[in-house]
């Protein structure tokens, strides 16, 4: 049993942190908090990947031309660097859009905003543009 | 056995983080956190003999990402505000898929062990022909750059993309231009007998409106 | 002569061509007004000599496109559809001259968009009574009804819209959610929608189910106006008179029932039904539909109300004499489409005379008018007997024949209720003329003349006249329906 | 010589044209340029797709190896018969949508933003096209975040005519990058039972790998982010805004072929990658899709019930339809699997005509269409809204309308399964859909327009694609040969084991 444990040690600390970050983003309600848990989640998985090419014993998968070296699984890792890259592209992108929203509705809470939805799509002008342009 | 205590305070290191992350309210706070996140992943990387994910992770996830996160809050409200009504239903999906998970890695192989199916298939090939073949000792690099460099490519679109959404969406330039060419698309229009249609928003004039009324 | 191919095609799309070309015509409104009656002719003779050819055991045909397997966009001629198609072509004819003459008379607006609307609806009966297969005649059920609303709403009032809405939302509503579901029942039990004489279900689907069908088409059948789906054809009556008569003789009403028979005979099979009951429960309701409407219809004073109640309860003797499947009932039912469908049309012409040369619309406002307007009221007269079923007038025909099966099949009750119907029938049809020629003036009325709406109305009560004496070629089309 | 290098590259060619003409059309300054960029791109993408569809058509299975890398060690694109099918549905509506976006770009997207507009459109399509044909999960994950980015940026373009479509594209944002990651999590543990990532290559090894409780978490994860991506109750929550509040251009093409895409992953998932293990698929299919698509079909309905935005009423629309595609899917017989297809291809023809003809209103009324804004535009727009029309009889399901043949073969299949509880709520639902088409129809076509209300003017631009695609609902409802017959094959291919 301990040693399961001990085995599955990362694995299980690592869903711990994948759950951390995944109830940020549901639960919380500024935007900015939620792309950050979005991070957290993403970056658990990361680790999970690499842990999943950890091979005991071994070493970083740089060939060193002794035949008797054990290497980590190189795959897991390459999947990863793409996937961290996609990761910030997609914090980038989110972070863009939160300033643009603070911009048109004056929060990054989400209750303020749907709250500023309901009042103000009625009342406001469907376009904004022309009339306040004139 | 060193690299297990290591792997553990780690890991124990990131719980904490997390936690703390969860818990505050003050979002410079929390980026920073969220940094130490990252390097402490990257830290784990290494670790875990992944040296290059290690580094990309260091200058992407905790340099790059920080930047933007500390770049975007110039702009916004320092603080979260309280709010707590979702934690329910979040709590119950986050304990869900976590138990589920948590059944599941029990059913893997454990950490390390050299017989489990990833090492057995596909990667040894990896191992054995990279040096010979392309004669390039970083296996990772070889792999990213030729078995798998369409992923690669993909990448590159991902990181285009964003960058497209972000300057179509920012650029403070293009904004600004915006709102001259919507006036004088405006002042072209007075003459034109043609109104009925929707122009471009000006987000300037949206978001004064937007703040005298909060 | 024609080949029998070129009969349909000319049938089929004639009505669709006055119908392309009427905007086109309409730069000398005589070309335009011209379109509709030539177009009815040609129409017509193409439909004597489809009929003529089901007449000698022919099934003329018309395949259009294969849409699955077991599923085709087909026409072929059942000795039924001959008869729709003689009908709706036929009274297209006068129709069509009575409306130019209507709408002249009544300077209504946008003559051409009407007559453009009435020959599509013309083109989607023809459709419906040549239809191949149940889903062709879902298909042109559903352009008939989408054809009809511009034509129901045609004063564009409030009044008019709502009524239009009324209409769309009845018919348009049960045929997609009851008569749809129903069709493609039909066709994953069976997989094939073809109409085969003596019907196929026997055997095919449950007995048990039969009946839960049976309503699905009943009810998915608004145009039959079965009670209570029947509250869009009186609300329709605020549209222009020929358009009622359109509704109520030509096609809309025509084609509800005659998709009903068409069911019945072809789809289900009449010793089917006989055999296991299914349409018990169909008998009573429309034996209840006959004398409500009745009944209501006494209490209209409105001149087209009272003829649209009349209607609702002419439909369901049709409905009746399928429900009743005896072989001599379904041949009933099928001459009442004719007989009905000459003298309601006849009653129409003469309410919509009665309007365009005196503006009245009221029973009580009719009284001593017979003399100012003596060939209308003698029309009406004749078409109201014709309806009650006196002869020597076509209507006794098919009453006979009804009330003979209703017998028959042991339903003795239904002879009751026939009857009754019938003094009913009597008083609230022929009140109006009886007050019309026995009654002192109430009301001094201008009375214009305009031959065109006298003309229509003449000739259809002597077309009832003569479907007595002449009734033999569409009882021999009627027996053939029940010969399998 | 060429040309032969061009058939054997195909699949690429397919990928990557659009997503290597995002960039040209990213610096074009001139947006008719970009635009031309954005056709030619789609149209050439469509004539690919029709090619490898022609290919396949005899069963043929195309395996391409990226780099010449052979797999797994490489990355695979398989083409077969069932993605030609969904490749060309998503193409030839992509470039119908293309052609009819012109104007209503024009419209409502500022000058200077179109050549990046028409960027972030070809990748998107150019990222769903991989989706469909790529053979490796995780390569599958970087298209999906291609196709996601962009449509997020696509989305949020709405914000030139509502803000609101900022809030819709960041949850689309966030909501996809949740499915995303569970996607990737799923892929984790398959990956790490059978240590390898090629689809074909893991169903060989799952069956015996020792996989207990991380196979059928790997599996659920692995479904429950492709859920996510197509829009499957319940967690189809972003779809409503995100279609609702997007450019008109950009909710005719994400409406038409987004969805399609991740639904038609689902049935790679669980017919070709698990194919081995079918026990776990069964369980998930009759006991959770299953359920999940019939309480979509019923909760996108309803809700579209009660929609008085135009707009949102066919978002919610599709995450009905959308149910009637899973459902087919999940009844994983050959007749069920045909049925989702046929019903992929023609909802694509439904949904998009309707965009489309809701951005013609638009453009044509300057403001939102929403049943007050388009009371009595039957008469004042008849072009359009006839087209309309046409499209929305094909919704209901009419006779001699795609909608019809789809409605058709849905029906059969289930009741060939005996359920007839799915069978009574589907036709139920099939009712109900009735009402809100009604409703609308009944306001476009039944009420007067509204008094003073100026002149609307029909712009060609727009309404030609709308008719092509309007005519195609008719065209596919009355020869109905071709999808029938070619989605038969997908079902085959599908359930034939893949690999």
């Amino acid at each position: 049993m301990i040693e399961q444990l001990a085995g599955s040690w990362n694995y299980i600390i690592v869903i711990i942190l994948m759950m951390t970050g995944l109830f940020m983003v549901i639960a919380r309600a500024n935007l900015v908090k939620k792309m950050i848990g979005l991070s957290i989640f993403q970056t658990s998985v990361f680790i999970f990947y690499i842990s999943l090419g950890k091979m005991a014993g071994g070493t970083a998968p740089i060939l060193d031309g002794n035949p008797d070296t054990l290497y980590s699984n190189p795959l897991p890792h390459v999947l990863i660097l793409t996937a961290i890259v996609v990761g910030v592209a997609t914090t980038a992108l989110g972070l863009a859009l939160i300033l643009r929203i603070n911009e048109a509705f004056g929060s990054v809470e989400e209750d303020e905003i749907i709250a500023a939805k309901a009042s103000q799509s009625l009342a406001r002008p469907k376009r904004p543009t022309s009339e306040a342009a004139e | 056995m060193v690299s297990l205590v290591i792997d553990i305070f780690l890991l124990a290191l990131l719980v904490l983080i997390a936690v703390m992350v969860v818990r505050t309210g003050r979002l410079y706070a929390v980026i920073v956190m969220s940094g130490a996140y990252s390097l402490t992943s990257a830290a784990i990387f290494v670790n875990l003999d992944a040296v290059d994910v290690a580094f990309t992770e260091a200058a992407v996830g905790a340099g790059i990402s920080t930047v933007l996160f500390l770049a975007a809050m110039a702009y916004i409200p320092a603080d979260e505000k309280p709010s707590q009504n979702r934690n329910f239903l979040a709590g119950v999906i986050c304990i869900g898929a976590g138990a589920l998970l948590l059944l599941a890695v029990m059913d893997l192989p454990s950490l390390g062990d050299a017989m489990a199916p990833v090492h057995q298939h596909v990667a040894p090939r990896y191992l054995a022909e990279s040096g010979s073949a392309l004669h390039i000792p970083n296996v990772v690099t070889t792999v990213l750059a030729s078995y798998r460099g369409f992923d690669t490519l993909g990448e590159t679109i991902v990181v285009f993309t964003a960058g497209l959404g972000v300057l179509m969406l920012l650029a403070g330039a293009t904004r600004t231009n915006r709102v001259k060419a919507d006036n004088r698309k405006t002042a072209a229009k007075t003459a034109k007998p043609k109104t009925n249609k929707p122009k471009t928003a000006k987000p300037k004039s949206a978001t004064k409106t937007a703040r005298t009324k909060a | 002569m024609m080949s029998l191919h070129t009969a349909m095609l000319v049938g089929l799309l004639a009505p669709l061509v006055v119908a392309i070309l009427t905007p086109f015509l309409a730069v000398r409104h005589v070309w335009r007004d011209a379109a509709g009656p030539i177009g009815g002719v040609i129409t017509f003779i193409a439909a004597v000599h489809v009929a003529l050819a089901v007449l000698d055991g022919e099934t003329p045909r018309l395949f259009v496109a294969q849409i699955a397997e077991g599923l085709a966009l087909e026409f072929a001629v059942t000795p039924l559809g001959a008869i729709f198609g003689l009908v709706a072509s036929g009274l297209w004819i006068l129709a069509a001259l009575y409306s130019v003459g209507y709408m002249r008379g009544n300077h209504e607006k946008h003559q051409t968009r009407f007559a453009a609307f009435y020959a599509v609806a013309v083109h989607a009966a023809m459709a419906v009574a040549w239809s191949g297969n149940l889903l062709v005649l879902f298909v042109f059920y559903e352009i008939l009804t989408f054809s009809t609303y511009p034509l129901v709403t045609h004063k564009e009032s409030a009044l008019a819209r709502n009524a239009g809405r009324l209409y769309m939302s009845i018919l348009v509503g049960t045929s997609v959610v009851l008569l749809l579901p129903a069709v493609v029942w039909v066709w994953l039990s069976t997989g094939t929608l073809d109409f085969r004489p003596g019907g196929y279900l026997a055997g095919q689907i449950d007995p048990a189910m039969a009946p839960i069908l049976l309503a699905l088409f009943a009810f998915g059948v608004g145009k039959a106006a079965l009670m209570p789906i029947h509250r869009w054809l009186p609300a329709a009556m605020v549209a222009p008179t020929p358009v009622s008569a359109l509704l109520h003789a030509v096609a809309v009403v025509k084609a509800g029932v005659f998709t009903i028979l068409t069911v019945v005979v072809y789809v289900f099979g009449i010793d089917f039904l006989a055999e296991t009951g299914a349409a018990d429960w169909l008998v009573w309701l429309s034996a209840f539909t006959i004398l409500a409407s009745s009944m209501v219809a006494i209490t209209k004073d409105d001149i087209k109300a009272r003829l649209a109640y009349s209607t609702i309860s002419q439909l369901s003797y049709i409905v009746l004499g399928a429900a009743i499947a005896s072989s001599i009932a379904v041949q009933g039912a099928t001459l009442h489409i004719v007989m009905h469908a000459a003298g309601k049309i006849t009653l129409f012409f003469c309410a919509g005379a009665i309007y365009v040369q005196a503006h009245l619309t009221k029973i009580s406002e009719l009284d001593g008018q017979g003399r100012e307007m003596p060939w209308v009221f003698a029309a009406f007269f004749i078409g109201a007997l014709s309806i009650i079923g006196i002869p020597p007038l076509g209507g006794s025909w098919s009453k006979f024949m009804l009330m003979v099966g209703a017998v028959d099949s042991g339903y003795l009750v239904i002879l009751g209720v026939l009857g009754l119907s019938s003094l009913l029938n009597v008083y609230y049809l022929l009140e109006p003329v009886s007050r019309g020629f026995f009654r002192p003036k109430v009301k001094t009325v201008e009375v214009t003349s305009h031959p065109l709406v006298v003309i229509p109305p003449v000739l259809t009560a002597i077309l009832s006249l003569l479907l007595f004496f002449y009734v033999d070629f569409f009882a021999a089309l009627a027996k053939l329906m029940v010969i399998s | 010589m060429m040309g032969a290098a061009i058939l054997t590259n195909l699949p690429a060619l397919l990928v990557v044209v659009p997503l290597l003409l995002a960039p040209f059309s990213a610096v074009l300054p001139i947006a008719g340029l970009a635009w031309v960029l954005a056709l030619v791109g789609t149209g050439i993408s469509f004539l690919a797709a029709l090619m490898l569809q022609s290919v396949t058509e005899n069963g043929v299975r195309i395996s391409y190896h990226l780099g010449n890398w052979e797999p797994p060690w490489g990355i695979e694109f398989v083409v077969d018969s069932a993605s030609s099918l969904t490749l060309v549905v998503m193409s030839g509506l992509g470039f119908l949508a293309t052609l009819a976006a012109r104007r209503l770009v024009a419209i409502e997207i500022a000058d200077k933003d179109s050549g990046k507009f028409y960027a972030a459109w070809l990748l998107v399509v150019g990222g769903l096209f991989g989706l469909v044909m790529t053979a490796d999960a995780f390569n599958l994950f970087v298209f999906l975040e291609i196709s996601a980015l962009a449509s997020v940026i696509l989305i949020g373009m709405g914000a030139g005519t509502d803000r609101r479509a900022l809030v819709a594209g960041y949850h689309y944002l966030v909501i996809g990058a949740v499915g995303a990651t569970f996607y990737v999590i799923g892929v984790g543990f398959i990956y790490a039972i059978t240590g390898t990532l090629n689809m074909g290559d893991m169903a060989s090894r799952l069956p015996d790998a020792a996989g207990g409780a991380a196979l059928y978490v790997g599996f659920g994860f692995m479904v429950a982010g492709m859920l996510v991506k197509a829009a499957i109750f319940p967690v189809h929550i972003w779809l409503p805004a995100a279609y609702g509040y997007a450019p008109s251009a950009v909710s005719t093409m994400l409406a038409a072929i987004a969805t399609k895409a991740a639904l038609y992953v689902l049935a790679r998932i669980f017919f070709t990658i698990f194919a081995g293990t079918p026990e776990i698929v069964d369980i998930a299919l009759s006991n959770i899709i299953v359920p999940l698509a019939v309480g979509g079909i019923f909760v996108g309905t309803i809700m579209a019930i009660y929609e008085a935005d135009i707009k949102k009423m066919f978002a919610h629309s599709s995450v009905a339809q959308i149910g009637y595609i899973a459902l087919g899917l999940a009844l994983a017989t050959p007749a069920g699997i045909s049925a989702g297809f046929i019903h992929i291809g023609n909802h694509a023809l439904i949904k998009g005509g309707i965009f489309m003809a809701i951005g013609g209103f638009v453009a044509a009324l300057g403001a939102r269409a929403s049943l007050e804004t388009i009371t009595g535009i039957g008469r004042r727009m008849p072009i359009t809204a006839t087209a309309f029309l046409i499209c929305g009889l094909s919704l209901a399901g009419l006779p001699l309308t795609a909608g019809f043949i789809s409605k058709l073969y849905l029906v059969r299949a289930i009741l060939e399964t005996d359920s007839y509880v799915i069978l009574a709520l589907v036709l139920i639902s099939s009712a109900l859909s009735v009402v809100y088409l009604w409703k609308v129809m009944e306001v476009m076509w039944m009420q007067p327009a509204p008094a003073r209300s100026p002149k609307l003017v029909e712009n060609p631009a727009i309404y030609l694609p709308l008719w092509m695609v309007a005519l195609g609902n008719i065209w596919f409802g009355i020869d109905a040969g071709w999808i029938v017959g070619a989605a038969r094959l997908a079902a085959t291919a599908l359930l034939g084991g893949g690999a």
